[in-house]
């Protein structure tokens, strides 16, 4: 499929909005919420991206914006004569007060930890996910410390 | 900040974290009427103190100490088998310094992998709340006499993690440090010579006595 | 004997590096594996929120310790794309030139630290002396053996030193000799191939959903290096290849790994020796490069470990909002327990040895 | 002269002129009762009391120079790995002897360590050794105490034990036993019971696992070990070494060498060498410490000098092991004449010593199921083959070349 007729196809899911290339090889696109997890599905069963590259979520004060970046790299989709594989740039918005969404971790193993990283770090709670525990913090650390409002103490010698 | 080796001083070493048991405490006061009631490691340790004894008494204590020290000085400085233990980048400098061009097997110096077997332990990066308690054990699991050396910039102060949440302000903050190596990273030849002045420490600081450890 | 759980780590000579491996054995056999980071967590991503652009290439550097020339060049390519600068050609061919001597800087210690994995320390050191070639060669420029923080956004510090050519070449001649006297003893050596053919196989299809990419990817038949795929500096102008192992026995193993990775060396040599063919005189360094940031911007650059990514946001300032790094390792230690179930204990340090652990920049 | 003999006269010479004057004099203070000093006195006067005492100055003597080849074992151990390596490896000089003249004397310490490093480093072991002594010993707190100390003791008595075993040459032995080699092997088979005692004790999982792969090693090894050994035993006829030595000098081979062992028995010389590298657990054989996996193997949990004792006893092992192999197949101490027996002896041991140190930093580690299958699967029956050729040798050959008159091959 070549990526045009993709970002066609795109925009006649539901939920999505503001979809466009930022560069020859990467779509962005805005996703709701609620219809997450059904785009998800087609995204992996229908066009072919095999890859999740990263998650990554951003305290924007007030609310949060969960990042997700898929490749494809033996899939369907490609670019007229260049050997550049596609990519996806999926922004969704989630409130301060009910930092949840659904776990693409059954569909890619490799979102699986990134999930983690983001409940560790930053304090969202993906429903679904296997093993939701801290990564990289030890077990009984107060407070998600990517947060703009987490507080700590900076040990600054005095000279 | 105290760089003070806490090894050789029983009382500084149980603020360190080794506790005293129920056995050290009877032992440190033997009950001078019921000499049957002593268990085993009692009677030794009575007998330790009585041989100690008799030999401060009689002056042998020093002949020996002053035969015996410089010949286990000069063994434990010679032979420091550090740790097996890679931290962050300085940890790549450590392997880098046993590679063929600096080769540090010249010192004496053998990796090995059980803290047991060791004698130094090279703090080469920074230490993070997760791994503070972990390093402690380490540190607990070593036989005496030993001595910590921190190894590059992160080691001694924290170095470009300095306002981390999660990255501890040196190694010296929770366990004594005996030589101190500059450097973001330690260059191979800066680890030797951090060897050699802990040679030079281990020469002038002389270890603990021989009859009395 | 019945099952039980081992712990291996944070100090145990397997890991290279600071994490834990659990893993539960039947006897000597596999039965389950839990792994566990955050040793090493320096929170690199925070303390990058409160340092400007430019400062951030110190942080960079010291995310993985074998290969921080390729991280630091991530983040710059990141930071350009964001603040939209224009690097000059003559600063892209040094760069690349920076970024294959680190990539064999960086697959020669993976070699060496695999060796003593398998039980072979000669191995070890012979790699690491040939390392130590490529270190001399990154100080020339840099002046630093290990933290470089040579490439700079908007281009690189400065500009080659003389004679930097002819004492590459001279080494790299002495390095592809040097390769090949070791393929006797290492991949003709009947009990090297015993210890790594067959273990720790995974598929390509396995490995794209795990989330493993670069050579451990590579190493399943998997055509896929971002340098072509996702093309970056001057790498679709020079002629390579992408380096994979044939379909067949010792697919998607160990070996194949250990394979990919040598045959990735010879492809370096390759394209360092071109880069220095076609480098055009000119600048170093971009005429103008803004302090000021704001949108959101990533790249994906082919690390010596796979897929490195770093997701920018600004918000005007002059220090990043968000700053996300995306390490391979993460992802592909996470996967462990798939490929090493089954396998013996004495397979651990084989499999994890040959998938080229860098703890930095997985903790972050 | 025999080291016997030697012994005896030495044993005499003291018991005249040093023991029994001091017993004798002992026993005249007191006179009334029967002081045990006298019934010394008396024993030490007859033939049995002097031969005992010969036979400890003879073990002490092959234990000493057993203990000698020890610290040359390895320093030439790390000497070459270094020089495989490409680089120098310890070099601990006698200069540094210096600095401790100065403790010792109490002067005011000065720094030179610019001279410490530059000799051959064959005080780097002398310096290992002591500071193992000087170093905590740590019991694990919820380690079998007992057999937490008993482990070492097994493994490093055995291995000691294996010194006195075999002979420099016919006529420096101190101990001649008619099953000598039989002997020998079951000291080899020792230690794996306290290398399993020992990782079991220490509770640590690493230690256990290290002591379970010894046993499944020497299970695997000890038969196709022996096997190959039964070659030479059929073909000498005794399991005295000094028979098998002399039996190896009655063939002739091309320009009149003599046909040691090796070259009739090839194949038995082939596993004999494989399965004595797994018995003295050396590289690609050292699965009880494999430290990639097990991070010291069964000696995780040991420390100071027990952990020195270790190494030393593993070192005894491998100096014992290519002894015996010298003997069985290399023509044992037999060599030209201007070179005593005893130097011929010692230079093939070093020979082969020097050949496993070279398989041991060249070649990586193999597997437990690996070790196991190449053990049962196929050095088993490659013995079993060696010993079919040997009884057709000793045994059919002869016969037939009776009945129809066949050319006097072997």
């Amino acid at each position: 499929m070549e990526i045009t007729k993709f970002m066609k196809k795109l925009s006649s899911h539901k939920g999505v909005s503001d979809v466009a290339l930022i560069r020859d090889n990467v779509v962005k696109l805005d996703l709701g919420k609620e219809d997450s997890k059904d785009f998800f599905i087609s995204l992996k069963e229908d066009y072919g991206f095999e890859h999740c590259s990263l998650i990554s979520a951003i305290d924007n004060q007030p609310q949060f914006e969960l990042v997700y970046h898929f490749s494809v790299i033996e899939g369907s989709i490609f670019i007229k004569d260049s050997p550049k594989t596609v990519m996806i740039e999926i922004h969704i918005f989630l409130e301060r007060d009910t930092p949840t969404i659904e776990s693409v971790s059954d569909l890619w193993f490799g979102a699986n930890w990134h999930e983690r990283e983001a409940y560790d770090l930053m304090g969202i709670y993906f429903l679904g996910h296997p093993d939701l525990r801290r990564v990289l913090l030890p077990e009984g650390f107060a407070g998600h410390p990517l947060r703009k409002d987490y507080v700590y103490e900076i040990h600054e010698e005095e000279w | 900040m105290s760089s003070k080796r806490i090894g050789g001083n029983p009382s500084l070493r149980r603020g360190l974290g080794s506790k005293t048991t129920d056995s050290e405490k009877i032992m440190e006061d033997p009950p001078a009427g019921d000499w049957l009631a002593l268990r085993s490691d009692q009677f030794l340790k009575w007998i330790d103190n009585a041989v100690y004894n008799a030999a401060e008494a009689t002056g042998m204590r020093e002949v020996v100490d002053r035969v015996t020290r410089p010949i286990f000085n000069y063994a434990q400085r010679f032979s420091p088998h550090p740790l097996h233990f890679g931290i962050m980048c300085c940890a790549i400098e450590m392997g880098q310094a046993s590679a063929p061009d600096h080769d540090i097997d010249r010192l004496g110096l053998v990796y090995r992998s059980s803290p047991r077997q060791c004698d130094v332990l090279i703090v080469n990066g920074p230490v993070c709340e997760k791994l503070r308690p972990k390093l402690k054990t380490l540190y607990e699991q070593m036989p005496e006499p030993k001595w910590v050396v921190a190894m590059g910039e992160c080691a001694i102060s924290g170095g470009p993690y300095w306002d981390s949440y999660s990255v501890v302000a040196g190694a010296d903050t929770f366990m004594p440090v005996d030589v101190y190596i500059p450097g973001c990273p330690v260059r191979p030849e800066a680890l030797m010579h951090g060897f050699l002045t802990l040679q030079k420490k281990i020469r002038e600081k002389e270890p603990g006595l021989f009859l009395r450890r | 004997m019945a099952e039980m759980w081992i712990s291996m780590g944070p100090q145990h000579p397997m890991t290279h590096g600071l994490w834990t491996l659990k893993v539960k054995v039947d006897g000597e056999t596999i039965v389950d594996a839990d792994p566990e980071l955050g040793y090493l967590h320096r929170s690199v991503e925070k303390m990058g929120e409160r340092r400007k652009y430019f400062m951030n290439t110190t942080l960079t550097d010291r995310l993985c310790y074998a290969s921080s020339t390729t991280w630091t060049h991530c983040y710059a390519l990141s930071v350009e794309e964001l603040m939209g600068v224009e690097v000059p050609q003559r600063a892209q061919y040094i760069r690349t030139i920076m970024l294959e001597l680190q990539r064999l800087a960086s697959h020669l210690m993976w070699a060496g630290a695999y060796m003593p994995d398998l039980g072979h320390i000669t191995g070890a050191l012979y790699f690491w002396r040939d390392r130590e070639l490529f270190l001399n060669l990154l100080e020339l420029p840099s002046g630093s053996r290990l933290l470089y923080n040579y490439i700079r956004i908007g281009g690189v510090k400065r500009d080659l030193p003389d004679g930097f050519e002819e004492k590459t070449e001279r080494i790299l001649k002495l390095f592809e000799q040097r390769l090949d006297e070791y393929a006797d003893l290492f991949e003709n050596s009947k009990i090297f191939r015993m210890r790594t053919e067959d273990v720790g196989n995974f598929t390509a299809s396995q490995a794209m959903n795990l989330g493993i990419t670069g050579p451990n990817l590579r190493g399943c038949g998997t055509k896929f290096d971002l340098r072509k795929q996702d093309s970056y500096e001057i790498y679709d102008e020079i002629d390579w290849e992408i380096q994979t192992r044939e379909a067949g026995p010792g697919y998607g193993d160990c070996f194949s790994r250990y394979m990919v990775r040598i045959d990735e060396m010879k492809e370096s040599v390759k394209i360092i020796r071109e880069c220095f063919k076609k480098m055009p005189a000119g600048p170093t360094m971009a005429s103008k490069v803004p302090i000021r940031a704001s949108g959101d911007a990533f790249r994906r650059t082919e690390d010596s470990r796979g897929e490195a990514l770093m997701y920018l946001v600004g918000d005007g300032s002059d220090r990043p909002y968000r700053w996300k790094i995306k390490s391979p390792m993460f992802t592909t230690i996470s996967a462990c327990p798939h490929y090493l179930k089954g396998y013996k204990v004495a397979d651990i340090p084989s499999i994890m040895g040959s998938i080229d652990i860098c703890i930095g920049e997985t903790d972050k | 002269m025999s080291l016997f003999s030697f012994c005896r006269w030495m044993a005499e010479w003291t018991a005249n002129y040093m023991l029994i004057p001091v017993f004798d004099f002992q026993k005249n203070l007191f006179p009334p009762f029967s002081h045990p000093a006298g019934t010394i006195a008396d024993w030490l006067g007859t033939d049995g009391g002097l031969d005992t005492l010969a036979w400890t100055f003879a073990v002490n003597i092959a234990f000493a120079i057993g203990m000698t080849n020890l610290i040359l074992v390895i320093h030439l151990e790390r000497k070459i790995a270094a020089r495989i390596q490409d680089r120098r490896g310890p070099m601990l000089s006698f200069r540094s002897f210096r600095e401790l003249g100065e403790d010792l004397a109490g002067e005011a310490p000065s720094w030179r360590f610019k001279d410490n490093y530059s000799g051959i480093g064959i005080l780097q072991n002398m310096a290992d050794g002591i500071k193992a002594i000087t170093k905590e010993l740590i019991v694990p707190a919820k380690a079998d105490k007992f057999l937490f100390t008993m482990g070492p003791i097994i493994f490093i008595s055995s291995s000691v034990f294996l010194l006195v075993l075999f002979p420099l040459s016919d006529r420096f032995a101190a101990s001649s036993a008619p099953a000598g080699l039989m002997v020998i092997m079951a000291a080899f088979s020792i230690a794996p019971i306290g290398v399993l005692t020992s990782g079991w004790a220490s509770n640590n999982k690493y230690s256990m696992i290290g002591g379970m792969r010894s046993a499944a090693q020497l299970m695997s090894y000890e038969i196709p070990l022996l096997l190959s050994m039964a070659g030479v035993f059929l073909l000498a006829g005794s399991f005295d070494p000094v028979t098998i030595v002399e039996q190896q000098q009655e063939g002739t081979w091309l320009f009149g060498l003599p046909m040691w062992n090796f070259i009739p028995q090839f194949l038995g010389f082939i596993v004999f060498m494989i399965c004595i590298l797994a018995e003295v657990e050396r590289v690609p054989f050292d699965l009880p410490e494999a430290e990639a996996e097990l991070v010291e193997g069964w000696t995780t949990e040991y420390s100071g000098i027990r952990y020195m004792l270790f190494l030393a006893a593993e070192y005894i092992r491998g100096f014992a092991g290519a002894a015996v192999c010298t003997i069985l197949f290399l023509g044992g101490w037999a060599g030209p004449w201007p070179i005593p027996p005893e130097i011929w002896f010692l230079s093939k041991v070093y020979l082969i010593l020097i050949f496993w140190i070279f398989i041991r930093w060249t070649v990586p580690r193999i597997r437990t199921d690996q070790i196991l299958e190449l053990g049962w699967k196929k050095l088993l029956p490659l013995s079993l083959i060696n010993i079919l050729i040997v009884i057709f040798m000793v045994e059919i050959y002869p016969y037939f070349s009776d009945i129809v008159n066949l050319p006097e091959v072997f």
